[in-house]
């Protein structure tokens, strides 16, 4: 409860602003068509109005939940116009992209932290290649990865890697790099090779690291399915564009809340299992 | 049965119908061909797509296409099912903007990715700068919707006959609100949806009759859907996996396209192709080809799938 | 084919001179500098040679060569871009959403329960796409850049907002309680202590605002601006195929993001100079 | 008038004083039933097996943390009024400097912080740096010092200012014996001359023996005073005291006090 | 006949051994001219102000250091291969447990690394659990024990493998006097059971005479050995022994050893 409080009152206070802005920014398209229709508007038929357009600029709270609902419960979850159905492509997109990149990057941390050369040289250019517009080049690779044969999902995933392989090995090369000289002398007095090291040592004192990384990791994954799906038919990306495309605020507002959602669900999800995995582990006091 | 990937131009909607009915119907299977249809968008340049081997033809607009084949990639037209442009620019009469010679110091918003050429060759010919210097116009490019025109921040947006243009109307302004300037009517107009494959496959005589029969099934699909424009949006609104196509939007469009499907019976008319190129070559200030393209259409497949 | 073996031979030698040179000069300033280089020229002297080995198309991917060729010839419309795009976009934008962030931080880091309500929502908020937020910013703010910093005001926001929130409760437990044996007010405390033990925290999220800025610059630009920038060049060329010079814009953003982030890293030196991590 | 009644006064007196801490696995009597009184002047350690509550003691004299029964009045006000009118000087376990500030700049601090002017700051560093024979090292800053040097920088920085009153958390803990013995003889000299109230915390038996004009033994679980030895050692204390007879027999009792309140598992 | 070799063998045997570190400031002379011999089943205790290269020394011998000058030999061999034989138990000077193994596992993760079998590695767990006093604690994990018990189950983790040559770095150095002198007890009697060599640092004086055979005094800048006191004491010592006159002696011999090389700077 104490827990829950202070977040109902900032949400409370989000959502009084939110209608405050709404009745702002639509307002002026209630005056230009009262405007065009020859007639004034006033008071709270004026600010109903502002709320219960159709292509609003910002649309009320009330009109995303229930474009919300209309997406998730209103809808056979089939449906092409139900958000589950959409939700689940970019989520499968997402978490193969997210193994994929979790995977390199914990392999390029490894590398990097028990290979000078590849230290010296891997970060500056990870860091450049986190510069990169992703969205510029997706459309390319769809290009590419088409003429390989490569499936939708395959290319969506290979772009949420990209985007996630990166804080993967910022942390993974922090928590490898972890344990104290004590701890590493400790190994050497009994003679541990360097796989044992990793194996006994390294790893398990990167995990705090790991998934703190990880919940960096799976947002970015996301992220990542939904630019690939700006090309893509289908999943919540193209929901975005789609109604970008023909101007319908609220499907936009409904995606963005439940891609919104499924980011916040992905990254408790991952604070369960670093819970339990770091209880079994004697880390979590 | 022969397997066909058609990339579209844009995502599923009426415009494509044609092809939509033609699947739907059995038209491709009657001719022994497996037809996979790809929607495109935004970010999709289907010029890229056949050049990565993505698909076997692909739906563009003649602008762009010839602008690929002068950065050497050699795409041919093989069929034109469109006759006519459905270009136009929509304006707010408020903004005071009542014929051509009024863009001068407005804001207009210009599709970019291809479908700029037409738009900069018109200003040219209006003898108006599009480089934001006084006395000519200021260009935006516009995004996917018509936003920009409902929120006041351009005087016109470019819009399709068959799309867009209800976009507006939609949105509760009246017809009479808005003025609206077709390319056709402009002499402007430049070929849109046309069928482009590579050069080097027209050699392979697999590959030809293979096009033909496409094409011809095609032609049937498109005849199809002009005379039966309600079922052809319900195909449509079958085929789009965003969910976002509603039946009265593709009804109404499929109306609109019929109108410009309706002079072609496939083939390309020399005339039309003509004046495209002219266009095109005209230019504004930074034409986009340079010299008159040759082998960029065909009359190989068309004449054998229309006999 | 030679191309390709060529292509594996260089990689090769690379990869063992590189190693040579970390192992017996590891701790050499130009060392440090002389590997990453080295491992860069590797890597466009491979791509360079295996478009040339299977032929790719330079519509799919053009070599190295013609996008280096293309970007010399091209500079005053890059540099044009880059202005649009960095400079008036993203670099505004950044300015004004770390600062608000900061602000708002010391704002918050009185009341617990603000804090406590103001973080997940504000983590919420972080996860919400920027291709969403794009379109919305420029139906909001416009065409021009005032929507691109818009957009980049609400991406580097909570990032900056949750490391200074942490950052400002980061001093310890004695080191506060030095201050309250002073007598120490609230402003004191903030400004003497807590602000520069915030520092390495602070830093941490401008840094990871500092790769998001520009990104969300260009993403923006897709939905709508005027007819120049960085993300203007990339939509308009792909049309045309344009590959040499969208992938000249693509170096050049990742040149300035890299740079950028290459000085908010050199100021984090001087200010954090203190911290065990700037000491080695 | 007004001077004498201040002298007369016991500068630190806890009555029945208790303090519990609420946890996740419930209370913990950090203090319990604690009464002690320590003059002006005096120089108190408080000696006891670790958690016997040593720190939490100190911590409630400088108000940083708050008794939950029992009164405990510091220059006969509450303990909060004397740290607001600055009557302490606190000197951690740890060094606790500032890593971003000079060593000078260190002891500047609370100097700035209760407005001192800027030729006094100065001159004030000054002279407290050189009381801890770390003139010259003004400019560095704290990671390029020893232990040992970081250790009386932290405490020139609680001398700066001048309190009446100087609270040390086992100062010396982190130090070698050699330098411990130097310190301790040091801070025997500043206690002299200054005439300042000192209470100190250790674990040393011998560092208390020698330091304290009253020693108080503590024991755990809860925490409480469990024998205070008034030392009859004289002021004046050369290191070799610590081998007389009369400093064994102190540490000796001090030794049967600790081992008494000392349980075995830990 | 090889067996008696060996044990005329000294254990180590350190000479004119220098070791220099190369820093950013230039290099420091961490060992000079060290000589040292340790024979079988002594207890060598190092001790010496803080930087007088007590660590560095014991480094050395465990092979985790390499000297850049003179010999160092461990049971004949460099001791790079002492250390590959597996000869050395080594217990740092925090307990250094790693927190994601319980105790047990802990005291197993060297067993496990050498290869021991799985039913081998449970019995020696257990043997050493209830050496050092922890028979049912193998269960929890570090942070659940005290300080003094985390020690100890380092000790047990640094014996389960039986090595000949015990290297203990200040490993009470955190403790309090109390528990420490129960650890010097529990340390004594488990040297006078297994009879192996024990090396010790510590910075505390008392600890080093009551439980060594061998007292080596060290002085810092270059680190060097000052004074090798051999122990008069015999080798069963209960407590008490520290109020006798030799202990007095001794304590007072490297008292003054001390002081001699101290410098005043730190
Ligand atoms: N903030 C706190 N919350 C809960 N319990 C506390 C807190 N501070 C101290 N304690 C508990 O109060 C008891 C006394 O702690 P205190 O720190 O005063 O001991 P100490 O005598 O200073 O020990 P040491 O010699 O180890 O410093 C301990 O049991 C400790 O666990
Ligand atoms: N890795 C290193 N690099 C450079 N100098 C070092 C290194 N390790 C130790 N030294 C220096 O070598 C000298 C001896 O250090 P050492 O740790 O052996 O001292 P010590 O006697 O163990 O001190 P303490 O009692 O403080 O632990 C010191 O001056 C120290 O600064
Ligand atoms: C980025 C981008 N914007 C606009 C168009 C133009 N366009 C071509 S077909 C079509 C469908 C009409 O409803 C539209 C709008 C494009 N190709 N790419
Ligand atoms: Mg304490
Ligand atoms: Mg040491």
């Amino acid at each position: 409860m104490n827990r829950l409080l202070p977040i109902l009152t900032v949400v409370a206070a989000i959502v009084v602003l939110w209608y405050g802005a709404a009745v702002w920014l639509n307002g002026p398209w209630v005056q230009d068509q009262a405007a065009r229709a020859g007639v004034t508007v006033s008071g709270m038929d004026f600010v109903g109005q502002t709320m219960t357009q159709d292509r609003p600029v910002l649309p009320a709270p009330h009109q995303v939940i229930k474009g919300l609902y209309d997406g998730v419960a209103g809808q056979a979850i089939t449906s092409k116009k139900s958000l589950i159905y959409h939700g689940w492509i970019t989520l499968s997109g997402t978490l193969l992209g997210f193994v994929i990149g979790t995977g390199l990057g914990i392999l390029l941390a490894v590398g990097i932290v028990h290979n000078k050369a590849m230290d010296l040289s891997v970060m500056p250019w990870a860091i450049a290649s986190q510069m990169i517009p992703i969205i510029a080049i997706a459309p390319m690779l769809a290009v590419v990865m088409n003429s390989l044969g490569a499936s939708g999902i395959v290319t969506k995933a290979i772009i949420s890697a990209y985007l996630s392989f990166f804080p993967v090995v910022v942390g993974m090369v922090k928590g490898l790099r972890s344990p104290d000289a004590m701890q590493l002398d400790l190994l050497r007095t009994y003679s541990a090779g360097e796989a044992t090291t990793l194996g006994k040592l390294r790893l398990p004192s990167s995990m705090p690291y790991l998934f703190a990384s990880l919940k960096v990791g799976i947002a970015a994954s996301l992220v990542g399915a939904i630019v690939g799906e700006l090309n893509q038919p289908a999943g919540l990306g193209a929901r975005l564009l789609s109604g970008s495309y023909y101007g319908q605020t609220v499907q936009i507002w409904a995606a963005l809340f439940a891609a919104a959602t499924m980011a916040a669900l992905l990254v408790v999800g991952i604070g369960r299992i670093e819970t339990v995995t770091l209880r079994r582990m004697g880390m979590a006091r | 049965a022969d397997d066909v990937t058609l990339q579209l131009k844009w995502v599923t909607q009426a415009q494509f119908a044609g092809y939509y009915v033609a699947a739907a119907k059995g038209f491709y299977e009657a001719e022994g061909l497996n037809v996979t249809i790809l929607p495109g968008g935004p970010d999709v340049a289907p010029t890229q797509v056949i050049a990565g081997g993505g698909a076997d033809v692909v739906v563009d607009w003649m602008p762009s296409a010839l602008a690929a084949r002068e950065k050497g990639l050699p795409l041919v037209n093989i069929a034109q099912p469109f006759k006519s442009s459905g270009m136009m620019l929509t304006c707010l009469k408020e903004s005071g903007v009542a014929t051509p010679a009024d863009f001068a110091d407005k804001t207009l918003g210009v599709w970019f990715g291809g479908n700029e050429y037409p738009f900069l060759n018109w200003m040219s010919t209006l003898g108006l700068k599009t480089d934001g210097s006084a006395g000519g116009v200021t260009v935006l490019k516009q995004g996917f919707n018509v936003d920009p025109l409902l929120q006041k921040q351009a005087a016109c947006v470019s819009t399709m006959t068959y799309n867009e243009y209800w976009q507006v109307i939609d949105a509760g302004i009246a017809p009479e609100d808005l003025v609206t300037f077709k390319y056709e009517e402009q002499g402007v107009a430049t070929l849109e949806d046309g069928l482009y494959v590579l050069e080097a496959n027209l050699a392979d005589p697999a590959f030809e009759d293979k096009m033909v029969r496409f094409v011809r099934a095609s032609m049937q699909g498109w005849k199809y859907a002009e005379a039966n424009p309600d079922e052809a949006a319900q195909i449509v609104i079958d085929n789009d996996a965003t969910g976002a196509q509603t039946i009265e939007h593709q009804k109404r469009m499929m109306a609109e396209i019929a109108k410009l499907t309706a002079g072609s019976n496939g083939a390309l008319d020399e005339a039309d192709y003509q004046r495209t190129v002219d266009k095109l070559l005209a230019g504004g200030s930074d034409p986009v080809i340079s010299a008159a393209p040759t082998g960029a259409w065909t009359h190989q497949i068309t004449d054998k799938a229309l006999q | 084919m030679s191309w390709l073996i060529f292509a594996v031979v260089f990689w090769l030698v690379a990869w063992g001179v590189n190693s040579y040179a970390a192992r017996v000069a590891g701790r050499n300033r130009w060392v440090r500098l002389f590997v990453p280089t080295l491992f860069g020229i590797t890597v466009l002297v491979v791509w360079e040679a295996v478009i040339k080995g299977l032929q790719v198309s330079p519509i799919i991917l053009p070599p190295p060569s013609a996008i280096g060729a293309k970007l010399a010839s091209s500079l005053p419309v890059l540099w044009g871009d880059l202005v649009q795009t960095f400079f008036k976009g993203a670099l505004s934008g950044y300015l004004i959403g770390c600062g608000a962030a900061v602000l708002v931080a010391v704002a918050i880091d009185r009341s617990p329960f603000l804090q406590r309500g103001l973080l997940p929502v504000g983590n919420f908020v972080a996860a919400l796409p920027i291709v969403g937020i794009a379109p919305i910013m420029v139906m909001w703010f416009g065409f021009d850049w005032q929507s691109k910093a818009a957009v980049v005001v609400v991406m580097v926001f909570f990032p900056v907002l949750v490391n200074t929130v942490a950052g400002l409760s980061a001093s310890d437990r004695m080191q506060r309680d030095l201050m309250a044996t002073w007598g120490a007010s609230y402003w004191q405390g903030l400004w003497k202590l807590r602000l520069p033990a915030a520092m390495p925290f602070i830093f941490n999220g401008l840094k990871i605002a500092g790769t998001l800025a520009l990104i969300g610059a260009i993403v923006a630009e897709f939905f709508g601006s005027p007819t120049r920038g960085m993300g203007f060049r990339i939509t308009a060329e792909i049309g045309q195929l344009g590959l040499d010079m969208i992938w000249a814009e693509i170096a050049v953003a990742a040149l300035a993001g890299s740079a950028f982030y290459g000085l908010i890293a050199l100021i984090e030196r001087g200010v954090t100079f203190w911290h065990p991590s700037q000491r080695n | 008038m007004k001077d004498t009644l201040q002298q007369n006064l016991p500068v630190i007196e806890a009555r029945a004083l208790g303090l519990t801490f609420q946890t996740g696995d419930g209370p913990v009597d950090a203090l319990k039933d604690v009464n002690l009184t320590v003059e002006k002047g005096d120089f108190v350690s408080f000696i006891g097996p670790s958690g016997c509550g040593k720190t939490t003691l100190l911590r409630a004299i400088a108000a940083l943390e708050h008794p939950t029964s029992g009164t405990l009045t510091v220059n006969g006000m509450t303990p909060d009024e004397a740290r607001r009118k600055r009557a302490y000087g606190y000197v951690f376990q740890a060094a606790g400097l500032y890593p971003w500030r000079t060593i000078a700049g260190n002891i500047k601090l609370p100097l700035e912080i209760m407005g001192f002017a800027r030729d006094e700051q100065e001159a004030r560093v000054k002279n407290v740096l050189q009381l801890v024979d770390l003139e010259g090292f003004g400019k560095k800053y704290p990671w390029q010092l020893s232990g040992g040097m970081q250790q009386r920088a932290s405490i020139a920085r609680a001398l700066a200012f001048d309190a009446d009153i100087l609270l040390m958390d086992e100062p010396f803990g982190a130090l070698d014996e050699i330098v411990r013995d130097r310190l301790n003889e040091e801070t025997l000299k500043l206690w002299a001359r200054t005439n300042k109230t000192i209470v100190f915390v250790t674990h040393s038996i011998p560092e208390a023996v020698y330091l304290s004009t009253k020693i108080v033994v503590m024991s755990p679980r809860p925490g409480r005073i469990t024998d205070v030895i008034d030392s009859p050692l004289p002021r004046e204390r050369p290191l070799e005291i610590r081998d007389s007879r009369a400093f064994i027999e102190i540490a000796h009792r001090v030794r049967e006090g600790l081992r008494a309140g000392h349980s075995y598992e830990d």
